[in-house]
């Protein structure tokens, strides 16, 4: 066990994952550099330009590339900096990397990793903070990851990367510097497993991300109901057991992400935990606004531990 | 006029007779099935444009990689696929090439390195430049063959994909098949600058224009050009001159265009050329047309293969998504 | 009043439009041969090159330039084929278009119209077929509509031209021949109302697009519940009092949808109603799989009327 | 070496002193804001880059739009927006010209013709092409610039936006700022071909290469070029080849180049050139220090402006979103 941040289980668990397969490589623009926020750390000079591949500024190619390479039977790891960019190289993702292994009739699997890192961080304003994480969802064929401690970046990570089918795995900027236990020789994790991480009575607590962390918060608040906060961890597949287990349990199901509400993957979690279990049921996510540059505006957008809170409380009263 | 072959051998040059004539005699049966209902789906037609799917394909190695466009089924039988499992696929049936799931824009072989047709223009670029990077990390010395039209020198990834194959030094053969149109517009009226070939240059790759309709020539340009991607001379442009003889789809009557353009077309017919240099070089007209009749008799045959196919079962839509996460009937 | 076309009430909204505002043009590939369905009819001949502008096979440029120009107060309809093909265009939509205004402060704004033909039509296979409406309701800044008959077509297309904001407007590829009566002097629509088809006691069935039909049929269909039937026509914004009003009423809300169920907008308003009005929810929507080819296995994405009237009984308990 | 400046006169080389200081004191103060946190987000400097935003906007007019990139500042600058609200739109402030929404990344001053920064690269080309395109259509002669860096050469927008340019004959000035890097990289090492002027060649339009550290030439080849523009010749491309004597943003050490280099590219700096061209013509130093002293002088006038003046509330983060449907607080 090492103590380490969520940056560095990434940088951690690719290499361990470069070290174990040839065939796993990553590409992305300035990776030989560390990548723009440093998770690729020294990993091209340990394993060379052709296998931490820097890239020209061509999203397209980038994530198009990988689906080709993926095709051929290696594992890309592909670097979108900024999910915001990814919307550079949509038709790749959707229409190509998605796709390919059933319009060939199960011909190549398509073997990639998107990161794709989400999230409000500082001052980034409308396009270098959003979280889309709810599209990927709606696009068969695709797998959705989004991990919320060092432990996790490094277990779902080295799991994403084993995976046959593409995943689309979105670290949070804000995360970056989380520091948590991190045992280097533990089994990769088993996507599509959410995890109970403080039990509770009240009201089940289902979100993902860095808003895990503001709902243990919220948890911890003097006056709150008690909250059972489960850690979704996976979003395609979701764990529907555990969440399902936990909400028959309190009868009562809150939703938060820190993605725009409207169209985003609460939706999915309310209606389905409404429609099978009957339970009552709450979401929060942010207001359907852009995100801002100065402060007071972009607090508006973030979903407070107080909201938490709140919500739990109204779903009981 | 079609040049005097720099002869590899007549017995290339018959097969060559065959195959285009294989994928002529396809192509003509999809058209017809596509208008009685048999088969569905936009289906795009390569008749007028066979000298370059032979001509490129017959200097490639099954495990070298090639990569389409919409346009797709002359590209996969000049790489080797079996008519009855393509025209199965038109058809829809279990035993297509993709289980019935992709049809005529889809169709792709691996098992004959056909990596896919593509209903996205110009997406099948950055997958060539990416399957010819996969190659290299391990360890093969295979190349890559993207086709793509005229069209899609428009789109974005042209750019970045020539690019990229410059820069890794990537054996890709980009073979830009120019019929004058991208749909129903000329390419040229939405096309700035001097064309594909100078655009290639430009991102640092060398750009050879051939007559598209001269299978002899194509065959040696490319022949040349693939031996230069075997020598880790890095990536190539081929920019094959030639027209669609017929709509962009089998459904489009193609009235922006007059018949008399058309006509004077045919005239230019790749397999009526080939035909009259097989003769001029001393073989029979027997032979010629028993080798055009084997063709069609080969494509009669995947008809009626493909006819009497069954079906895959509905749930089979269920299959092949993923793996994790997978969705149930 | 006219009986014409779900298309060519489209080909007359934008001459009325275009003859109305000197300011409205359209862009994209082979208009001047009417569109590859012929919704832009001989509207070159009438308007011009420049107003009925064909291009490129640039997807990120026709909806970029639209961008430019409609931030410099043309307004631009940009035709994009089929839906799937704007995926190449989601930089522009989503960063630019649905943006701008707010992250240059209200300086200019973006009326555009981005006609995405949605839906499965025939054997097209996975990627002619898709319908991604849920995505851009999701995206701040986006207004969202998928009319279902002639009249509407007309109707709300007037409207997604007159409006400021950029519209994001889904024809469905299955219904450009359906007729209908339409009247040339109507006003244009208000966008964000929908309209109850069918008045019906036992469950309120909200849908939109070429499901509409589908929902009428399963309501006609003998056995079937009593369905209340409402055509969103808006999905954002969507009309929220029309919905309710009929779901208080009948106390049972069904969904139905041709896109995907998961991450599907009918997750949004189950969600919405099962925690505002806590009534009995469910949701129908195709399996997460992408569209195939073949009739047998491509008939396993359809909504069918039975599978509505099922549902319906469902909720029914 | 700088070359004899073609004069136009003498007062507008003072002139762009004046502005090329005035950018170069925002941007310090911009970076010092960063530094300490008055300012937030990403900062992207463009000093060492000052003569290409002076030379080219110094021949366009207030109603020619110009379309930038993340390294704004300069452009905008020199596009005539005032220093006050730049800075307070640094700060996040309701007096910035975008109301604190933006920041750095997307400073934009519609008043001035300013049509805004953007995050995406490459993304404003399609803006600027489309934003030509409506002029047309209203009938304004207006001419449009696009300022963007040697990096967006290598996306898809690039092609096809220039492409797009030349099929319909805008009035387009396309203006690459070739400062050597693309963020940590160098943008050599990922350009294929021999760059971005003949990029843009190959695409129909004329590119014309300038040293980027002269703001003389560039005026006088940027002149040339707007002429060409308004009397309907068609795009142009301007290619100036500069150094970006900072970090990729204000945060960026930049260890990826050695201290040697970049202290050698300071010998060029296009402020320095410019005040020696001056002196060499007969200006007095002790007016251009006042001219540079102005410059400051107005630079932290607008600092101060900025840090006294009001945050929006929080609630207009509802406002400008969108009239059908608009967020409620
Ligand atoms: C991104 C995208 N835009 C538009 C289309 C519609 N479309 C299909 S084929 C085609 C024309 C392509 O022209 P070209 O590349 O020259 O190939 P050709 O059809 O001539 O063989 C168009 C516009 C598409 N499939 N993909
Ligand atoms: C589509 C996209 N990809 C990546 C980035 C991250 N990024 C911001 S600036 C930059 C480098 C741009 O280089 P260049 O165009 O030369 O401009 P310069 O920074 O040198 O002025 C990169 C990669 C981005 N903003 N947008
Ligand atoms: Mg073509
Ligand atoms: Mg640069």
């Amino acid at each position: 066990m090492n103590t380490i941040s969520y940056l560095e289980a990434s940088t951690l668990a690719l290499r361990q994952e470069m070290e174990r397969d040839p065939l796993v490589w990553a590409l992305g623009e300035d990776l030989g550099r560390g990548g723009v926020f440093g998770q690729y750390g020294d990993l091209q000079r340990r394993f060379g330009p052709a296998r931490i591949c820097d890239t020209p500024i061509s999203e397209s190619t980038i994530m198009g590339a990988a689906v080709g390479a993926a095709m051929m039977g290696t594992r890309p790891v592909v670097e979108m900096r900024f999910s915001d960019f990814a919307l550079c190289a949509v038709d790749e993702l959707v229409n190509q990397a998605a796709k390919a292994r059933f319009m060939f009739g199960g011909q190549a699997k398509v073997p990639l990793v998107a990161r794709l890192p989400i999230g409000m961080w500082r001052s980034s304003a409308a396009q270098h903070s959003q979280s889309l994480e709810s599209w990927w969802t709606h696009i068969p064929g695709l797998v959705v990851v989004a991990p919320s401690t060092p432990a996790d970046n490094h277990a779902l990570l080295r799991a994403a990367i084993r995976c046959d089918d593409p995943v689309v795995y979105h670290e949070h900027k804000d995360l970056w510097g989380l520091k948590g236990e991190v045992d280097e020789r533990a089994e990769p994790a088993r996507l599509g497993e959410a995890r109970i991480l403080r039990p509770g009575n009240d009201v089940t607590v289902v979100t993902w991300s860095k808003t895990v962390h503001v709902a243990l918060e919220a948890a911890a608040l003097a006056g709150s109901p008690s909250l059972e906060v489960i850690d979704l961890r996976t979003l395609w597949p979701w764990d529907r057991a555990t969440v399902f287990g936990s909400a028959q349990r309190t009868g009562r199901l809150l939703v938060a992400h820190e993605a725009v509400r409207v169209g985003g993957f609460g939706g999915e979690i309310a209606a389905e935990a409404a429609e099978q279990l009957g339970v009552k049921v709450r979401r929060l996510g942010a207001p359907r606004i852009p995100i801002a540059y100065a402060k007071p505006m972009e607090d508006q957008a973030r979903i407070t531990a107080a909201a938490i809170a709140a919500a739990a409380r109204l779903l009981l009263g | 006029m079609t040049q005097r072959p720099n002869l590899r051998d007549l017995e290339r040059l018959k097969r060559h007779f065959h195959i285009m004539h294989r994928i002529r005699a396809f192509e003509e049966e999809a058209e017809r099935a596509n208008r009685d209902g048999r088969v569905g789906g936009a289906v795009h037609l390569s008749i007028g444009q066979e000298a370059v799917a032979a001509g490129v394909c017959s200097n490639l190695r099954r495990e070298d990689p090639i990569v389409s466009n919409h346009r797709g089924h002359g590209h996969t039988i000049a790489k080797g696929a079996e008519p009855r499992a393509m025209m199965a696929e038109l058809m829809g049936r279990a035993a297509g090439t993709c289980g019935g799931k992709g049809g005529s824009m889809h169709i792709a072989d691996f098992k004959v390195g056909m990596l896919g047709a593509n209903g996205v223009v110009a997406a099948g670029i950055p997958i060539a430049v990416g399957a010819a990077q996969a190659l290299r990390l391990r360890g093969a010395d295979a190349v890559v063959a993207c086709f793509f039209g005229d069209g899609a020198v428009n789109r974005g990834p042209f750019l970045e994909g020539l690019n990229w194959a410059r820069i890794y030094d990537l054996p890709v053969l980009f073979v830009c098949e120019d019929n004058g149109f991208a749909s129903t517009t000329r390419t040229k009226s939405v096309t700035g600058g001097p064309g594909p070939g100078p655009r290639a240059e430009s991102l640092g790759i060398p750009a050879h224009e051939v007559d598209g309709n001269d299978v002899a020539r194509i065959d040696e340009l490319a022949g040349e050009l693939v031996a230069r991607l075997r020598n880790g001379k890095g990536p190539q442009f081929l920019w094959a001159k030639t027209y669609r003889l017929k709509g962009h789809t089998a459904a489009d009557p193609a009235r922006y265009r007059e018949a008399a353009e058309v006509e004077a077309r045919w005239q230019d017919d790749p397999i009526a050329r080939l035909r009259a240099l097989l003769i001029e070089l001393g073989v029979a007209a027997g032979e010629l047309d028993a080798l055009a009749r084997a063709a069609r008799g080969e494509i009669e045959d995947a008809v009626a293969f493909a006819q009497s196919a069954p079906f895959a079962p509905a749930e089979a839509a269920f299959g092949d998504v993923q793996d994790v996460g997978a969705p149930q009937p």
